[in-house]
């Protein structure tokens, strides 16, 4: 199956025509409309085939992982929506569960459940939205973009309703959430549940089964099962490319295990199968919203034996000990590892990044492609650089 | 009206006197790109001279054969060639004497040839119809010519297969 | 209403050989001609990125422009405005002549096409006699200027992206005056005037099957001659920022888009011309039949624009040489079976069926043939 | 399967939207309407919770606001954008009251933590987000002055959040009304009673100081 397919890119060698040829190489990045951020990408041209490719990482560097080290626990919370600033909700899921882990807080039906359904709308943000922006890179003159931020905007609307702000949120709290979720705001969730898969049947019918996109996806940046797992990628990229692994799954943390709902397998692992899993996943993400929204019940919000962090973020002392929280994050697995000595900050703190670790593969899934399928594998990836430099 | 074949005059005047400048330059120039451009004018004011006698088919195959096309690759190869960071690749030439000498026989022969036409090519009115027509060109190139086309067609359907056959080289077999 | 244009110009000289001797008659004759398609281009082309914009957003869910004016009217005057006093910036190590100069060569010959167009009932501002010759010619100079603005721009994504436009024009030229020929055969004439005239009553020749097909190709290939989506590789801003005008700026990046505004609507109204009865039709005036169909076509472009992603470079060549030549000559081929069965007739069912026949099987083959072109069909597992 | 019907079913979906952009009301949510919201003369109704950036608040006049100055919201603060120096009297002794709030707004990145910190309700989120400034240095550098606002202004903005910490301060009152009455009474029974009375006094006090609200107490 794949020697099919580099049969058909395969690199021309330019000493064997014996003319004295020249590679160009070019920078793709750091200021390119379509590097999705600050990324640089330092590509050696054979015409306009790769050669090869490195990219470029640092220009967001925030010094994430310092600051955290440097403030409370709960301080680092608001530090977090800016990971991948497209799925905070998520990423303060990840976090919650790390320190919740150190501190060994339960946490209520109701916050677990309000957990899910935020993490699963962020999913359908986040879905949506690589999928506009691919397209975009493949040509399509933002259409597929704003069909999908029209969507993303109704969910950004609930989003701010219960956190406060629309990207930023800053929502969970070590033991639950911040606020509860009122009647209105389940019903304005169910409504777009409710709508969404006639969106997501027009946004397929848009471009899915055109043939542009699909000449353009198909057997393009292949990334093979086993090349994706020693990689250790996550996410929709392994899944495309047939590997069953999905944390949801695998570790059933929160409220998980009490939902029906499938993995979808890519076939070949090629752009059009990343493209199109994501697709399948945002169908399951509302089955599994469905459930959640009628399993979901009123009782408290938080913690009921509140611990000290609850009480006095500043004075918050987990025990000695280290930690690592991972969730099914739309971009793949987002891991916190924390370390404690008891004092008020970690002393340790990493981030487990899925953008950065799934940019490891690019050179190895772009060479022997052209520039233009540069641009879609990467575009592929899903990459956030706020997540990718931290 | 003297008037107006004045002006047409002098425009054509001008258009020769372009493009024997562009011609000048064409040799001359230090840069092959730019000399490339301004042979591609040359025969852009060629095709100009055409259309003012009444030849507009011709002028029109000119530009589209000779400056949309052979032009267009000329360029293109010299793009590819000259190193793209060093634009000043100079138009070696270490044949000058030999193309001088060339372009003196050239003139010889060709020379008697322009004395003998008028200052003005002649026609009989304006309203006639153009010496040439669209049709005679078709009708002489596949009765009188049809020898020289089809050898020309032949060379063309060569050149066709050895493009072919030098892109097919380097793919795997 | 139907000569209204045509009168005022008439008038205009009748004006002037009343003051001055004849010879200022046929100047100014010229003249009017010249100021007027030297106005409608620019106008047109303004008026287009209005359109467009517009166009494009309704597609997607967006207003458009409307702050400038009623329904943003005066926006393209505000860009104008704002492009004209951008500052002007040339790269250091640019080639500053060819810099300056490429803008101007890409504009010019998409404004001398006008000069064929047959807006209306006597209103071609040149009958030339070898018209469609001389809008192919014309067309194809515009190559140059993109390698100029490639080249004299010193940087390499603008190299890439004149490399990319220039492989694409001359590959697109040859489908394109392939699928002209057709035409070509059935009037028997090179002049745009002419070819109008012999698609009186109805006798479009889009309605014959070769017609259709070579109207499809034809303006498929004009699409991507003008640089734009799906064929807008040259200055795919996703890939290469924006091709051969990378490094342009303020009124000469306009002047660029002028271009390519200018040659949409060219190729949409020789679309008209060739395959869609030019200006005839019934009741309106002749040049409103023109503009209608004219923009008609333009909107379809708008429409591919708002839908379509681009084709790769590899992908837009095979599908000029190994689909739409063979697809355009076969073409040529289905309109002489046409002509010697019509006999004189613009219809008759054998001449229409053969021909249909013909292009529906080589069509039918070559896309059998591009089979690694063709997108497959994919299983998505469901696991737990 | 026919080269060509995907395009021309994605193509479909276009010219509807395009259709539909016309026949369809704006904003009524529907796949197809327009979805776009004039900005400055049409406004998405704001959401209660919204938050951009902190303001102080007062009850009565400017000089009276609830801030004591206790330095939690500038040590809570994820990017340390607040500055507080409290206010001293004419012997130099601090009081409750802060002479200096700066919050530098181009460091802020609104994450409400000031506000769920603060135990006096002093520190709330504002709506107001239409603060752009060609300075990005003093413009942005909010002083006490710039900061403060009415609790009316709360409650405009925040209808439910305003009566709730209203009848949080209430309470907090009240009960603050029956400490003060309590020591009234615990004077009373010093002046009454001996040494042991004093120590009873001293745990009552203890146990009625926090207001009686989730948050926690002022450590002062």
């Amino acid at each position: 199956m794949f020697e099919k397919m580099r049969v058909k890119t395969k690199v021309i060698d330019s000493g064997k025509s014996g003319l004295d040829t020249q590679t160009l190489e070019v920078n793709v990045g750091p200021q390119h409309p379509s590097t999705h951020g600050v990324f640089r990408m330092t590509i050696v041209l054979d015409g306009e085939v790769v050669k090869s490719l490195r990219p470029v990482m640092g220009y967001l560097h925030r010094n994430h992982e310092q600051i955290a080290e440097n403030i409370t626990y709960s301080a680092s919370m608001p530090y977090t929506d800016r990971l991948d600033y497209f799925n905070s909700m998520s990423n303060n899921q990840a976090w919650a569960m790390t320190v919740e882990q150190l501190a060994e807080v339960e946490i209520p039906d109701r916050a677990e459940y309000i957990r899910v359904i935020m993490s699963e709308l962020t999913r359908l943000v986040n879905h949506v939205s690589v999928i506009g922006f691919l397209l975009n890179d493949m040509g399509a003159f933002f259409t597929p973009t704003l069909f999908a931020f029209r969507e993303r905007e109704k969910v950004l609307d609930v989003f701010e309703a219960v956190s406060g702000s629309r990207m930023m949120c800053n929502y969970l709290r070590f033991g639950g959430v911040n606020r509860d979720l009122t009647d209105d705001q389940l019903g304005q969730i169910k409504k777009i549940v409710a709508d969404f898969p006639a969106f997501l049947d027009e946004f397929e019918t848009l471009l899915a089964q055109n043939e542009i996109v699909c000449m353009r996806c198909q057997n393009v940046g292949v990334l093979p099962a086993e090349l994706a797992i020693n990689a250790s990628i996550t996410g929709p990229m392994l899944r495309a490319s047939g590997v069953n692994y999905d944390i949801r799954k695998v570790d059933q943390y929160s409220v998980y295990d009490r939902f029906e709902f499938k993995i979808p397998l890519g076939e070949k692992g090629d752009v059009y199968d990343r493209y199109y899993v994501r697709m399948l996943e945002m169908r399951e993400s509302l089955k599994i919203l469905n459930q959640a929204l009628e399993q979901i019940e009123p009782g408290p919000f938080m913690a009921p034996k509140v611990p000290a962090c609850l009480k006095n973020p500043r004075n918050f002392k987990p025990p000695v000990g280290e930690a690592y929280g991972r969730v099914e994050a739309p971009k793949g697995e987002l891991g916190f590892y924390v370390v404690s000595d008891g004092s008020k900050e970690p002393w340790r703190y990493h981030v487990r990044a899925p953008s950065f670790i799934n940019l490891t593969v690019l050179e190895a899934m772009c060479i022997g492609y052209k520039l233009a399928d540069a641009i879609v594998i990467l575009g592929s990836i899903d990459i956030v650089l706020g997540e990718v430099d931290r | 009206m003297p008037q107006l074949e004045f002006l047409i005059k002098c425009g054509v005047y001008g258009l020769m006197g372009l493009g024997i400048i562009a011609a000048v330059g064409a040799v001359l120039l230090p840069n092959l790109f730019h000399a490339g451009l301004a042979l591609a004018f040359v025969l852009v004011t060629i095709a100009g001279i055409f259309m003012s006698v009444g030849a507009e088919f011709l002028g029109m195959v000119q530009i589209l054969l000779y400056v949309g096309g052979v032009m267009t690759l000329i360029i293109y190869t010299i793009m590819l060639t000259g190193r793209l960071g060093a634009k000043d690749v100079r138009a070696q030439n270490r044949q000058g004497i030999f193309a001088a000498i060339a372009a003196g026989f050239f003139v010889c022969w060709i020379g008697p040839l322009i004395l003998k036409t008028g200052a003005w090519p002649q026609r009989e009115s304006d309203s006639a119809p153009p010496l040439l027509s669209v049709e005679d060109l078709g009708m002489s190139l596949m009765t009188e010519y049809v020898f020289p086309f089809e050898v020309l067609g032949v060379l063309l359907f060569a050149v066709l297969i050895g493009a072919i056959v030098i892109a097919r080289q380097d793919r795997p077999s | 209403m139907d000569q209204m244009f045509v009168n005022i110009k008439a008038a205009l000289v009748g004006l002037s050989d009343k003051v001055f001797p004849d010879w200022v008659g046929v100047l100014v004759s010229i003249a009017v001609s010249i100021v007027a398609i030297a106005l409608l281009g620019p106008l047109i082309m303004m008026y287009l990125t209005l359109i467009e914009r517009k166009v494009v957003a309704r597609m997607q869910n967006r207003i458009g422009p409307n702050r400038v004016g009623k329904y943003g009217l005066l926006q393209p005057l505000a860009d104008g405005v704002k492009m004209l006093i951008k500052e002007d910036i040339v790269p250091r190590n640019a080639d500053k002549v060819l810099h300056l100069l490429a803008p101007i060569l890409i504009v010019a010959p998409a404004l001398l096409v006008f000069a064929v167009l047959p807006f209306g009932r006597n209103m071609t501002a040149v009958d030339l006699n070898v018209g469609i010759l001389f809008f192919a010619a014309i067309s194809s100079i515009g190559t140059i200027g993109i390698f100029m603005a490639a080249w004299g721009s010193n940087n390499k994504f603008s190299v890439l992206g004149g490399m990319r436009s220039v492989a694409q024009m001359i590959s697109y030229e040859i489908p394109m005056v392939m699928s002209v020929v057709p035409v070509l055969l059935a009037v028997g004439s090179l002049s745009t005037n002419a070819i109008v005239e012999a698609q009186a009553d109805w006798h479009w020749f889009v309605f014959t099957p070769w017609g259709f097909l070579g109207c499809v190709i034809f303006f498929l290939c004009g699409v991507a001659e003008c640089n734009r989506s799906p064929f807008d590789l040259a200055e795919a801003e996703s890939e290469i920022i924006a091709g051969f005008h990378t490094e342009y700026s303020g009124m000469k990046f306009a002047l660029f888009y002028m271009a390519e505004f200018m040659s949409a609507f060219t190729i949409s109204g020789m679309t008209t011309t060739l395959f869609l009865g030019g200006w005839q039709g019934p009741l309106l005036p002749s040049w409103l039949w023109f503009f209608l169909k004219t923009y008609g076509l333009i909107f379809i472009m708008l429409w591919f624009r708002a839908t379509l992603p681009r084709l790769r470079v590899d992908q837009l060549m095979a599908l000029a040489w190994k689909f739409l030549l063979p697809l355009s000559l076969v073409n040529i081929v289905a309109t002489c079976i046409w002509h010697f069965l019509s006999d004189e007739a613009f219809f008759t069912p054998a001449a229409f069926l053969v021909p249909l026949a013909l292009l529906v099987f080589s069509y039918w083959g070559l896309m059998k043939l591009n089979q690694p072109y063709m997108p497959e069909k994919r299983v998505y597992p469901l696991v737990d | 399967m026919f080269f060509g019907l995907g395009i021309l079913r994605g193509m479909n979906i276009t010219l509807m939207n395009f259709i539909r952009s016309y026949t369809r009301k704006r904003g009524s949510g529907e796949i197809g309407a327009l979805t776009t919201v004039q900005y400055p003369e049409e406004r998405l109704p704001e959401k209660e919770k919204f938050r951009n950036f902190p303001f102080l608040i007062y009850d009565d006049k400017p000089e009276d606001l609830r801030c004591v100055a206790c330095d939690i919201c500038a040590q809570d603060c994820p990017p340390r954008c607040i500055y507080i120096v409290k206010e001293t009297d004419e012997a130099g002794k601090p009081m409750k009251k802060p002479a200096v709030f700066d919050i530098d707004f181009t460091v802020c990145m609104n994450c409400g933590i000031c506000e769920e910190v603060c135990p006096f309700d002093a520190i709330f989120m504002d709506h107001e987000f239409e603060i752009a400034d060609s300075d990005r240095h003093d413009k942005l550098l909010y002083h006490r002055d710039d900061l403060l606002k009415t609790n009316e202004h709360f409650h405009k903005i925040r209808p439910n959040d305003g009566r709730e910490v209203d009848t949080r301060l209430a309470e907090a009152k009240e009960a603050k009304a029956k400490k003060d009455e309590a020591r009234k009474k615990a004077a009373e029974a010093k002046a009454a009673a001996k040494a042991k009375a004093e120590a009873e006094k001293a745990t009552e006090a203890k146990e009625d100081k926090p207001p009686e609200t989730e948050k926690e107490s002022d450590p002062q």
